[in-house]
């Protein structure tokens, strides 16, 4: 696959999956979002460098982040707004939400159980091998979620059975409040050809590179030569769901800080615990907010969407923006007037 | 023992004959249909020597991998039949049943279906120690959207294996290892003549006839093994003879008892529960998996719910399963606690 | 709600502040209680700046092995608290639960204890999805040697939680996310104030009066919230708030409910529960798991094994817990529900 | 831990070993043993290579081949035997038989889950750092418990958390009829070192070259620097279990051949499947005898309790093995007196 990437197409791609999680973001802000909402927001280059090379049969088993891949892929924002909203007109009738959305018709299902997506792609791929010969599987997966054991097992299958599978790894550095270094032996890459994957990798903020990439791992899959793995770097610019108290922690410290701080403190005078311990316990608090603010530094320079619009001329640049924008804000609109402006999401909150 | 007659041609096969010649039908006609698990090209080798090795495959032990890969074959077109050693090992990745298998159907609100079948051997008897012996079907028919069938008899395995791949749910099959004379001598037997499990082995468990062309038995059927008017034995697999044995001695004692073996959890057959109940005005559920947590709670509150009144007694698995022979089958539903349990309510 | 008075000094605190008030305590006391599980040092940072990151770890992604690792560590000598942010997730190694905490003990013949609690959240009504808001507490009581506990006020959390340190035995420790006002605000409310999850959340439940000095509550003895002559309404956790509720309405049409918390699952407060059923006649078990296998069986079969005759029904999960704030509320035991099923009775 | 290895010491922990298990096999085959029984018979080396350097508050996490470590440890064999005979006299009173037995006065349990060991000796591992620091905790695998996900997941918590364990792998080429590598991907030393684990290896019918390994291992464990994986080559002569149907198609081929040819013509000739696929079967099936018989052959060769014989002088060794063998068979002796001579195991067929 030395297709040359249409940059147009995958800007469109781009634009319009950031477009949507933008409106989803911002109705969560006002409440009318249940529950958790993992945005892809900086997560855009790898998805469409990846989603570009893939054709009809291809598979996709996603992770929390997966209204991007959906979107990028072709699942009708309306239908995906109104389930993660909470309507009984959703694209999975409510059943699902925003973690656990399948689309059958874009050959795609999310999952919340971080790691699953590996084995259910082995097992996607193993059926094209059988029904579709020539197509592949694609997973996405972020680098805390390698530590899960079925996704290990997953790598190996793949290998043994020598499946057409690419497992996209979306190493972001963080799991939920955790720095993944800190938990994790080994890295991503070593570990990965621990288990006989062929392993490409890629900045994934330069969607011209992770197209390069995946297009290398997509091929060799397709020829029938195995699987891949496929690391890049990204941010979470949004950090790990909207309303991460880290973020909120820089964007808001009064507030945050005049919750913590008085529990911390708590902490400290309380008895128990010796004064070496503790120190310890509070500079390991301050290393970690530390990091996290040098990493959301890091995230504005590397926004995959903006540097992706370089690669286009602006006139088209613009005229996709604009596409976009009306068929997106139009769903949207669509879609909260059907939920109704609730305040909240409990029954008694004026739900329709 | 009231099999429903046919007049097809049959043949005398073992329990685990039984469910690879409904398999390997299934597999002769539906070429989306797979099988693999640890060890299968040997355990199946008559299905691979027919099949090949790209459908009948050995798999590395991840049972929580190759499980949640049985569900996304599943969804992208195959119909795979899974199989574990024992069920107790699913536990390693229990997820893939309850948080896949169970749901995505639903999260998907119908559109995309599961069609998998999860095949296990469950249960003890025969010493392999209390993480060897579980049967957890009481936990497995408790989650939505999941069939679990535990065929008694050679033909009962074959014909509800036939539905379990021609389904388009998502299906655990239990095969009571008791029953399964492959496995007994595959885990604990071939080499030495010496060993002897035939006594507490129910014959018509193990063997049987089976019809040369299996026709599917449809699940939620209960079937009534034999007939009386005191008491009604409710069991399956394994339980189902052990309350036979019991039914024999109660009449012994003078007490007639109705078998009535379930066939499958879920679908549960509660009409046939609550018509033979109530028949009989006495019940003893046979059950061998925990006490807790399963069938014999279930037809507790069925009977409660239906205003069915009766006298009712359990029989289960009240503690971890001992490894010691005498201990095993003290711990384990049989006969003779059946029986004490059907006359203590007479 | 009659729950014990105290001449203890108390604090007002919230539900999950309670708990790690109790385990706080527990680990000034003994240098052997250590906590760990994915992001405890940022959850438990109150633990985290009191006891150091040696005694409150961070793990990896990993349920499966630092549960096990958890049975090793309490075999080798600490009182671990392994802490899962929800018990839907402990399934990819359920194995650690079911093979190795549950069995150990009872492998060794009750000579080597695992004094291991896992913590985790449980349930639903916040719009979590079907993999996210299970409980699955009905088949963690069914296994043998596993000790099942549910508080449902932040007097009771303390109170069992220490409990449940000190125990010897292997102990399951669940906290509805409905009542832990901080795990909802981390994951789905802190940065929006246009969240209001007030209304459906039981206030009691929430925040209350707990010791300043934390004594522990014995595990198997039932409370009983509310006292009245018409029928009982028997739960565990968020239940016993649904069921106050309906308890409400029902006053409104002149039917006197009781209402009793089973706080410990297992053990089960089996006398409580016949004797309150007993004198009022009318039993409603409300359940926020699913209805086959788990409590609503098991109260029936001990009415009908005590011979207390009683009406019975049951309001408990029947399907894949939807999304959909709407749909996740129809589905689950509400308190609607629980005076319709108490009426049925009438 | 530079010391010299006491090769008498060592040599009569695997004599002792072997008696134990060759009695164990004996009474196997008379039908007095209930249930699956997996002898370590050719992993003396290994178990005593290792066992020889722990000191008391060691703990030790082990799988199905448990006799041998137990015995070697300390473990009373009588109270084993009487266990792995179905007594309640047994060291667990008949409540865990052979897979799962444990012995708190050794500090040593045993699991059937493959690859529990794993998680279970990081738990231990964490104890020993706060309540015997200086302390290992060792468990022992097959190659083929590689591929399960918690093993893997353990193998990152010992790293990440720093801990002293030494993972013990058993490559025995084969996990039941399945020969490993077709089920592998990458190969298990490169696969440790991809999760930062300090890999060490050795030929594990060669006790001192294991003694040596392991030395090294243990030591950086206690010194704090981490955990370890010793990877060791060693045989099943008696094939899987007790029974192995691929050991009785070498042993005593007519009468396997018997079963297993009839019903393998039976799949030949039935309808459905292509020529090529069943051409393929029977061949796949020819392979692996093939590799089995050859691995059998090369058992014999390797058997590291002869070869460690030759590390005593020949008066020393025949001594141990006289007192060892006494010991020994008073202990099956009195075992088997308890349990009576019954033959099989059914509950009707005379169990006391
Ligand atoms: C089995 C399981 N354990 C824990 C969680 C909770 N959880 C959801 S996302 C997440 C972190 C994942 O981190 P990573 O893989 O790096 O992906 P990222 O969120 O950074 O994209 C965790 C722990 C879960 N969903 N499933
Ligand atoms: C979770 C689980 N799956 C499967 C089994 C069945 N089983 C027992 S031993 C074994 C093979 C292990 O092979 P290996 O790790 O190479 O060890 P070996 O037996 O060769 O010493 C298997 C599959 C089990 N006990 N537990
Ligand atoms: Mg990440
Ligand atoms: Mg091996």
């Amino acid at each position: 696959m030395a297709t040359k990437m249409d940059a147009a197409r995958v800007y469109r791609m781009m634009v319009r999956s950031r477009m949507v999680e933008d409106a989803i973001v911002e109705a969560w802000a006002e409440g009318l979002v249940p529950g958790e909402y993992h945005a892809a927001i900086g997560e855009e280059g790898i998805n469409a460098g990846i989603i570009a090379h893939l054709t009809e049969h291809d598979t996709m088993a996603l992770d929390h982040r997966n209204t991007s891949p959906f979107i990028m892929r072709g699942t009708d924002p309306k239908a995906l707004m109104l389930e993660v909203l909470g309507s009984d007109e959703g694209i999975n009738r409510g059943m699902s939400g925003h973690m656990h959305i399948f689309d059958k018709s874009v050959k795609a299902g999310s999952d919340g159980i971080v790691g699953s997506g590996g084995p259910l792609a082995v097992g996607q791929a193993y059926a094209h091998t059988r029904l579709h010969p020539g197509s592949v599987a694609i997973t996405f997966h972020g680098e805390a979620t390698m530590n899960q054991g079925l996704l290990m097992e997953s790598y190996n299958m793949a290998v043994a059975w020598n499946l057409p599978v690419v497992f996209v790894c979306k190493d972001n550095k963080w799991g939920i409040t955790t720095y993944s270094k800190d938990v994790t032996g080994g890295d991503p890459v070593s570990r990965a050809k621990g288990f006989g994957l062929h392993v490409e990798t890629a900045a994934g903020h330069k969607v011209q590179d992770v197209y390069a990439a995946a297009g290398r791992l997509v091929e060799r899959a397709r020829a029938g030569k195995g699987p891949g793995f496929l690391y890049l770097t990204c941010h979470r610019p949004n950090g790990h769901f909207e309303g991460d108290p880290l973020v909120g922690l820089l964007r808001n410290p009064k507030k945050q800080l005049s919750v913590w701080v008085p529990e911390l403190q708590g902490g400290l005078v309380a008895e128990g615990g010796s004064v070496a311990d503790k120190a310890k316990a509070m500079a390991g608090v301050g290393v970690r907010a530390g990091r996290y603010t040098r990493d959301v530094a890091l995230t504005l320079r590397k926004d995959p969407v903006r540097r992706g619009r370089s690669l286009v001329s602006s006139s088209v640049a613009t005229k996709i923006e604009e596409q976009e924008r009306a068929e997106i804000r139009a769903a949207m609109d669509e879609a909260r007037e059907r939920v109704g402006h609730r305040v909240g999401f409990g029954v008694k909150g004026g739900i329709r | 023992m009231s099999i429903t007659a046919t007049t097809t041609a049959t043949t005398t096969m073992r329990y685990d004959e039984a469910v690879d010649h409904a398999l390997g039908q299934a597999m002769a006609e539906d070429p989306t249909v797979v099988t693999y698990g640890e060890d299968v090209q040997i355990l199946r080798r008559v299905l691979h020597s027919r099949f090949g090795g790209d459908r009948v495959k050995d798999t590395p032990i991840s049972e929580s991998a190759f499980m949640y890969a049985g569900v996304g074959a599943a969804m992208a077109g195959l119909r795979p039949v899974v199989e574990l050693y024992m069920i107790d090992f699913a536990t390693v990745g229990w997820s893939a049943i309850l948080n896949a298998g169970s749901k995505f159907k639903d999260f998907s609100a119908g559109e995309w279906k599961v069609p998998m079948v999860l095949r296990a051997g469950v249960g003890g008897w025969y010493s392999d120690g209390g993480e060897h012996a579980q049967t957890l079907w009481g936990s497995l028919a408790s989650y939505p959207s999941v069939e679990v069938v535990v065929p008694s008899t050679p033909a009962d395995a074959a014909g509800l294996m036939l539905s379990a791949v021609q389904s388009d749910e998502f299906t655990v099959f239990l095969t009571p290892k008791l029953l399964d004379q492959q496995i007994l001598d595959y885990l604990a037997g071939d080499q030495r003549d010496t060993l002897d499990l035939s006594h507490i082995q129910p014959a018509a468990g193990v063997r049987g006839e089976v019809p040369a062309r299996v026709e599917p038995i449809p699940f939620g059927q209960a079937a009534l093994r034999r007939d009386g008017g005191d008491v009604t034995l409710v069991s399956v697999g394994t339980g189902v003879h052990r309350c036979l044995e019991a039914a024999d001695r109660l009449a012994a004692d003078g007490i007639e008892a109705s078998v009535l073996d379930l066939r499958t959890l879920a679908p549960l057959d509660k009409e046939a529960i609550v018509e033979h109940v109530a028949r009989t005005g006495r019940v003893v559920v046979a059950d061998e998996d925990y006490v807790r947590g399963g069938l014999t709670g279930e037809i507790a509150a069925l009977l409660l719910e239906s205003d069915t009144s009766a006298r009712y007694a359990r029989v289960a698995v009240e503690q971890t399963i001992p490894f010691a022979p005498h201990l095993e089958y003290a711990a384990l539903p049989n006969a003779e606690r059946i029986a004490a349990a059907a006359k203590s309510l007479a």
